[in-house]
């Protein structure tokens, strides 16, 4: 007992001039993300509506100077990103304080949110890889905030190896793309696209695949992610997964669909491909995962999996000769890009609420929170609710304009369409039906029922600033799953400036009712709501037949089979309740189990104990990337060699370099 | 949309939340009498209800308000689609306000619901249940969003109306090869959404075999029946949609007169009632299968269903 | 019978014909597989019928006719007698590949006919031609039955549906084979039923059940 | 097809309803024709269990006068024990029946649970069922017939 007080009683007695600091730290950080992040709305909602607004510096960077050029496409992105840095910044106000934050990591926050803004806004291939690495970086610094312990340090060098890779790929696409416009801003380059050679053009293709898509999450490049997410504190895996994944998207779109597109048939299925793999793995992993912020993780992957599976499809179908449903099919990759980054920020929020209120991440040891922690109960519930698709969430509507443009794309005699969509609806499906299980799980198990563990029990809600930024999330998020058809004009305005996938037919009508133009397919998710509000009443209503027969209504204790008391250990566990479903996958799963059972001494019929161990690792990383990291190993090994020690000898390396360069430059 | 159709979603409602006690019991008496019994009577759940709306309210300790309102939402999401579906008539009002697609999302609303409140007791039971119903639901999913694709592709549109309309106008496709395989897989579906045999046995007492009353094991007096009347008004409503969908004669057009409309009552009550009673006599020859013997059940409709749509997207070019 | 009524029952003859196979490969119970393969006989000679009663032609008539009693009566009968008795016997008990994964490939199979008999479906839109595809899928499906079984009896189901399977697309392409090519078929197949049966019996004798695995003692 | 020959051939073996017997008590909610009953074996020897199985097979079919044994005893109208009351089983027995949604009944069936039977003295025993908690109706015999069990049932049913 003494313990745990007396630090309790320091912090109050000695150190009250140092939280007073925290205070005005945490409030300045704060609040300079959230202008940053304000500022980036504005622009971005300028961008969208308005004419390309251009910027050159050209002292600011040697040889290239900085050029920014912030376009309807780009602006989406920074608006998104500006949002999201908008409720984060809110938050961290009382984040920081309550988790004792240190100096370092409030400054890099709004470093990482100016580095997200300038991504977009980038207009030629210097200035892109500048943000990008400025993004990087400070996302690495921010993830290592905590590195006092081990997991943090591993997922921050896993994540740093990850990152640089896929930054080399990037590198190495828009440096071919440069050379091969001769130059290197991005109108240039797009306006010398369709001169460049097929190989140029399937090099930059893949290149861009893998490194935009590792950034996204994507298979098989996603490992970092649920791990560098978790390990973040949760505005930072908030930003991370609500914001940075989707410059994944944007290069993406940026790239292979703008600049390069519409390119040929198999590139909108490669897309389609990893997507849809990206989405089932993401969501299986999600729904036996029993980390709640690990789960929130993979979850990301699914729905980054969902939005690539919309931009192949759009892909696809505008070299399909179908730009009308291509369009629709883009639409729902945008407006899911929208309503993952508001569901996916108000998860996190909430999740870091509770870690910040329990220490705990575990879903096995939480539970109970709904009575201790109402507000984040209701506003994780919100999160949860648009991240399984269901209707009222904000999920809803950009899944169901996919599913309109699976089932909407013409057959006639195109023998790859039509093995394609039914394939890919049934993914999605899947994708959909895993994802109402997880976050059943994860509100379910980690917010209802009773807790799991004394720190559960101890929960107390968090400080109105943390709510305040959970609140604005969940307000968007509502805006996402009634009413889309505010954003119906941005979405018209980025797709008017990408022709090259449909943006210029009629495209998915957002008003009160979503109507298809050609296509006779309609919802209203306002209306819905409010028939759906009538029918619980009705309900209601019904039940109340026969009401002044009833006695007075009791309080009872549970139903415990008859025994005495119910304690909460035989409660179902986020492992035991997604326990069917890793059964029923386990050939891709892959989980690990061990039964020991120990005997009596005295006899061998007698049990004393059974336990039983279940490990689930990502098999994709077991399997692709142990071999690799094992590779690289042998080669550091045999490199090692050259290190002596000796002074000499490391002169005489330089000096050979030295020549060879020499010479090659020759 | 005309007075009439809107009096006929009203009474479609209406008639759901009269029938569907009737159509549980009638189900109930069908499979007595193969057994040998006498049963119940086509009224017993009806007397069930009003004796369990009598009955005095219980709050078992430490639920939440998401065990209250589960209930209300699970027949809430029920009436609601019952007003959407065209039962009696085309064009609902609310045809527009959400596709097949918003249905089933509808439906998976409801279900999920539930197992929250499931989970929301915090007993072994409740969260055994939760966790088999929802991984039931999961796998269910894939295959009735693809056997909405099949049933999509003949009228071009997942509304509702219109692939109803479709059949009307077409009656040669219910009996081509993706509409027959769309029906079988939608057959499945709707056993394991509704809980009953051979995946789930809406009547056994053993606690460790249920599935969907090991959810609801916690509700007592009114809640709990209207936990059952919800399942019977979903069983209801997804078996009319089944009948309307393959064999929609009888029901009204757009705008229909008064006529029209009592017709289509009569009619799907003919429907209901054959396809219920069919359901029954078929579980009288079945078992329950293995818990994890249903989703190789499960996969097998999805094959179905996947059949289904490859043959109906082959197949769409007319034939000349 | 008018175009649309010959074309309907031709569409869901086979229907009933690829969902025959499909129920083939979801069973494990050897009784009801062989039930199940007599009902693909019934589809498949239901056929050269359609084609001949939509015809006005009496060849087709009789060659089904002649599938009738072959197909569905004489090789199911004779297959239920290899049924053994013993419990073990009775059922496909560990097929090498699980049900569901069976499933799933039968569905990866189906489409694949699907997708590579577009061709032929190009060439001709008649509605006989656009049945194609699933009596393909069956020679697939029976193909994967074949590996994938272990009882000497599946092995045979395996065989005769692949036979269903080409005879139905010869009936399909070429609208109906010669009455007399079609008995030679007939007569071959019934044969080699005949030897399959005599096998099992042997095999049970030998071995004292009929899992394929225990040939593989005879290369010792 | 051997099941539904069997089905025709056995048709309908439930035995011709007598008639209604007295009501004993009004049925709980004032619904007639609907009681659901959660059954607790206070400490049987599972002859009155046989019986009571009995009561509800297609012979007797007690399910006809809207009686039914359901799991759960938040679902049920009220209690049917059987046996007499142990001591390990009266805690449980009390904390089913505070389970049981108002109103309620008790029936008690079988000598043991009515007056203890022929372990009266045993030195397990609290005592019959009407010492531990109120019953409402009881069925004696030992076992009583299933025809006395589904009168009793009746005479709560009111049908």
């Amino acid at each position: 007992m003494t313990t745990t007080v007396l630090p309790a009683a320091a912090a109050e007695l000695g150190e009250g001039p140092r939280t007073a600091r925290l205070a005005r730290e945490a409030i300045a950080s704060g609040l300079a993300t959230t202008l940053l992040g304000a500022l980036g709305l504005v622009l971005g909602v300028v961008a969208i509506f308005g004419p390309t607004r251009h910027l050159r510096i050209d002292w600011l960077l040697p040889l290239a100077g900085v050029r920014f050029d912030v376009d309807p496409l780009g602006g989406l992105f920074i608006a998104v990103t500006g949002a999201v840095a908008v409720a984060v910044g809110i938050y961290t106000v009382g984040y920081a304080q309550r988790e004792h934050w240190a100096r370092f990591p409030m400054v890099v926050l709004p470093l990482f949110v100016a580095g997200m803004l300038l991504v977009p806004a980038a207009g030629s291939v210097p200035t892109f890889l500048l943000a990008w690495e400025l993004m990087a970086a400070a996302s690495l610094v921010l993830v290592l905030s905590e590195h006092n312990r081990g997991a943090v340090r591993f997922a921050g060098v896993f994540y740093a190896v990850m990152t640089q890779l896929g930054f080399v790929m990037i590198l190495l696409a828009l440096v071919l793309l440069s050379a091969a416009a001769g130059g290197d801003a991005f109108t240039t380059i797009a306006a010398h696209a369709d001169d460049m050679s097929a190989g140029t053009r399937t090099a930059v293709f893949v290149l861009t695949v893998l490194g935009f898509g590792s950034k996204a999450g994507l298979l098989p490049l996603h490992a970092w992610l649920p791990k560098a997410h978790p390990e973040a504190p949760s505005p930072v895996s908030a930003l991370m997964s609500a914001a940075m994944v989707n410059m994944g998207i944007y290069g993406i779109i940026r790239i292979d669909l703008q600049i390069l597109g519409p390119g040929p048939q198999w590139w909108g299925l490669t897309l389609m491909i990893l997507g849809a793999v990206s989405a089932v793995f993401g969501v299986l992993q999600a729904t036996v995962a029993t980390d709640l912020k690990r789960l929130l993780a993979y979850s990301t992957t699914e729905n980054m999996g969902l939005v690539t599976l919309a931009l192949g499809t759009a892909s696809l179908l505008s070299a399909s000769g179908a730009p009308d449903v291509a369009a629709i099919a883009m639409t729902a990759a945008l407006l899911h890009v929208l309503a993952h980054a508001a569901f996916k920020t108000l998860a996190f929020l909430a999740a870091g609420s509770v870690l910040a209120a329990t220490g705990l991440r575990d879903l096995d040891k939480l539970g109970g929170l709904a009575r201790r922690m109402p507000v984040t109960t209701v506003m994780f519930g919100i999160g949860a609710l648009g991240a399984s698709g269901l209707p009222m969430g904000a999920g809803f509507v950009s899944e169901w304009i996919l599913f309109q443009s699976l089932i909407h794309s013409p057959p006639d005699g195109n023998t790859l369409l039509a093995l394609a969509m039914p394939l890919s609806v049934g993914a999605v499906a899947l994708t959909t039906g895993l994802g109402i299980a997880s976050m059943v799980k994860a509100f379910g198990v980690g917010f209802l029922a009773r807790p799991r563990s004394v720190a559960a029990e101890d929960a107390r809600e968090s400080p109105m600033s943390m709510l305040t930024g959970m609140g604005l999330a969940a307000a968007a998020c509502a805006v996402f799953a009634f009413w889309p058809a505010l954003v119906a004009p941005a979405l018209r305005g980025v797709l008017d400036a990408l022709p090259e996938v449909g943006g210029d037919t009629a495209g998915v009508q957002l008003a009160t009712f979503l109507r298809l133009p050609g296509i006779d397919g309609s919802l209203s998710p306002a209306l819905l709501a409010v028939a759906l509000a009538a029918g619980v009443l009705l309900a209601f209503a019904a039940s109340r037949w026969g009401a002044r027969h009833r006695p007075a209504p009791v309080e009872v204790p549970l139903w415990a089979c008859g025994a005495e008391t119910l304690s909460p250990r035989m409660q179902y566990t986020a492992t035991s309740f997604a326990e069917p479903l890793q059964r029923v996958f386990d050939n891709v799963l892959r989980p690990d189990t061990d039964v020991e059972v120990t005997h009596f001494a005295e006899s061998q019929y007698l049990v004393e104990k059974v336990t039983f161990t279940t490990r689930l690792a990502d098999p994709v990383e077991q399997r692709l990337y142990t071999p690799v990291v094992g590779a690289v190993i042998a080669l550091a090994q045999t490199v090692r060699r050259a290190h002596n020690g000796s002074v000499h000898l490391y002169l005489l390396y330089g000096a050979i370099g030295l020549l060879v360069v020499l010479l090659v430059a020759q | 949309m005309s007075a009439l159709s809107i009096v006929a979603a009203v009474l479609q409602v209406v008639v759901v939340l009269v029938g569907a006690p009737f159509v549980v019991g009638g189900m109930r008496q069908v499979r007595a009498r193969l057994e040998g019994r006498a049963g119940g009577g086509v009224g017993q759940p009806w007397r069930d209800l009003r004796k369990q709306l009598r009955k005095q309210q219980v709050t078992p300790r430490g639920t939440t308000l998401v065990f209250a309102v589960a209930p209300a939402i699970a027949a809430g999401t029920t009436l609601l689609i019952a007003a959407i579906l065209p039962i009696f008539a085309l064009g609902s009002p609310l045809d527009s306000v959400a596709d097949l697609f918003g249905v089933v999302g509808l439906l998976f609303l409801g279900t999920v619901a539930l197992t929250l409140a499931g989970l929301d007791t915090g007993t072994a039971f409740g969260g055994m249940g939760s966790s088999r119903e929802i991984t039931i639901a999961a796998l269910v999913e894939p295959t009735i969003l693809l056997a909405v694709f099949a049933l999509s592709i003949p009228g071009q549109s997942a509304n509702l109306s219109a692939i109803v309309s479709a059949t009307l106008d077409n009656p040669g496709q219910v009996f081509s090869l993706g509409s027959v395989l769309a029906f079988v897989a939608l057959v499945i579906v709707i056993i394991a959404e509704t809980g009953r045999l051979p995946v789930d046995n809406p009547s056994t007492h053993l606690e460790l075999t249920m599935i969907h009353e090991a959810m609801v094991l916690e509700y007592a007096g009114p809640k709990l029946a209207l936990v059952e009347w919800a399942s019977g008004m979903r069983l209801t409503v997804l078996l009319a949609l089944l009948a309307n969908l393959f064999l929609p004669w009888g029901i009204a057009g757009a705008d229909p007169s008064l006529l029209a409309v009592l017709i289509g009552v009569v009619a799907i009550a003919v429907k209901v009632s054959v396809l219920a009673g069919l359901l029954a006599a078929g579980e009288v020859f079945i078992a329950k299968l293995r818990y994890f013997r249903v989703p190789e059940l499960l996969s097998g409709s999805f094959l179905l269903a996947l059949l289904a749509v490859t043959a109906s997207y082959f197949l769409a070019t007319p034939t000349r | 019978m008018s175009l649309a009524t010959y074309t309907g029952v031709l569409d869901l003859t086979a229907g009933a014909f690829l969902l025959a196979a499909v129920l083939i490969v979801w069973r494990r119970e050897l009784r009801s597989i062989v039930h199940l393969l007599a009902w693909q006989g019934v589809a498949l000679a239901a056929i050269p019928l359609t084609e001949g009663l939509y015809e006005g032609n009496p060849g087709p008539v009789i060659v089904g006719l002649v599938v009738l009693v072959l197909r569905a009566g004489v090789l199911p009968v004779l297959l239920l007698r290899a049924v053994g008795t013993a419990d073990a016997e009775r059922r496909e008990s560990t097929p090498l590949v699980n049900t569901t994964s069976s499933l799933l490939i039968t569905a990866a199979l189906t489409m694949l006919a699907y997708a590579v008999t577009r061709p032929i479906i190009a060439l001709d839109q008649a509605a006989a031609t656009r049945a194609v595809p699933a009596a393909f899928a069956v020679i697939l499906i029976a193909l994967f039955v074949m590996v994938s079984r272990r009882r000497a009896l599946s092995q045979a189901v395996g065989f005769l549906m692949l036979d269903n399977g080409i005879t139905a697309t010869a009936f399909l392409i070429t609208g109906g084979v010669p009455l007399i090519v079609e008995l030679g078929a007939s007569m071959d197949v019934l044969f080699a039923v005949f030897v399959l049966g005599l096998l099992t019996g042997h095999m049970r004798r030998a071995f004292g059940g009929t899992d394929l695995d225990q040939l593989r003692e005879l290369r010792d | 097809m051997t099941w539904i020959g069997k089905i025709r051939r056995v048709g309908r073996i439930v035995e011709p309803a007598p008639a209604a017997p007295e009501p004993t008590v009004a049925p709980p909610t004032g619904v007639r024709g609907s009681l659901q009953l959660r059954h607790v074996d206070a400490g049987s020897c599972n002859g009155c269990e046989l019986e009571l199985a009995g009561a509800f097979s297609p012979v007797y079919d007690a399910e006809q006068y809207g009686a039914r044994l359901i799991a759960s005893p938040r679902h049920a109208d009220g209690l049917i024990v059987t046996g007499v009351v142990t001591h390990n089983m009266h805690e449980p027995l009390l904390n089913t029946l505070a389970a049981v949604p108002e109103p309620r009944v008790v029936i008690a069936v079988g000598d043991c649970a009515c007056n203890r039977g022929v372990f009266a003295t045993a030195y397990g025993v609290v005592g019959s069922v009407a010492d531990v908690i109120d019953v409402d109706v009881q069925v004696p015999g030992c076992p009583p017939t299933p025809d006395q069990i589904v009168t009793a049932l009746r005479s709560v049913t009111g049908k």
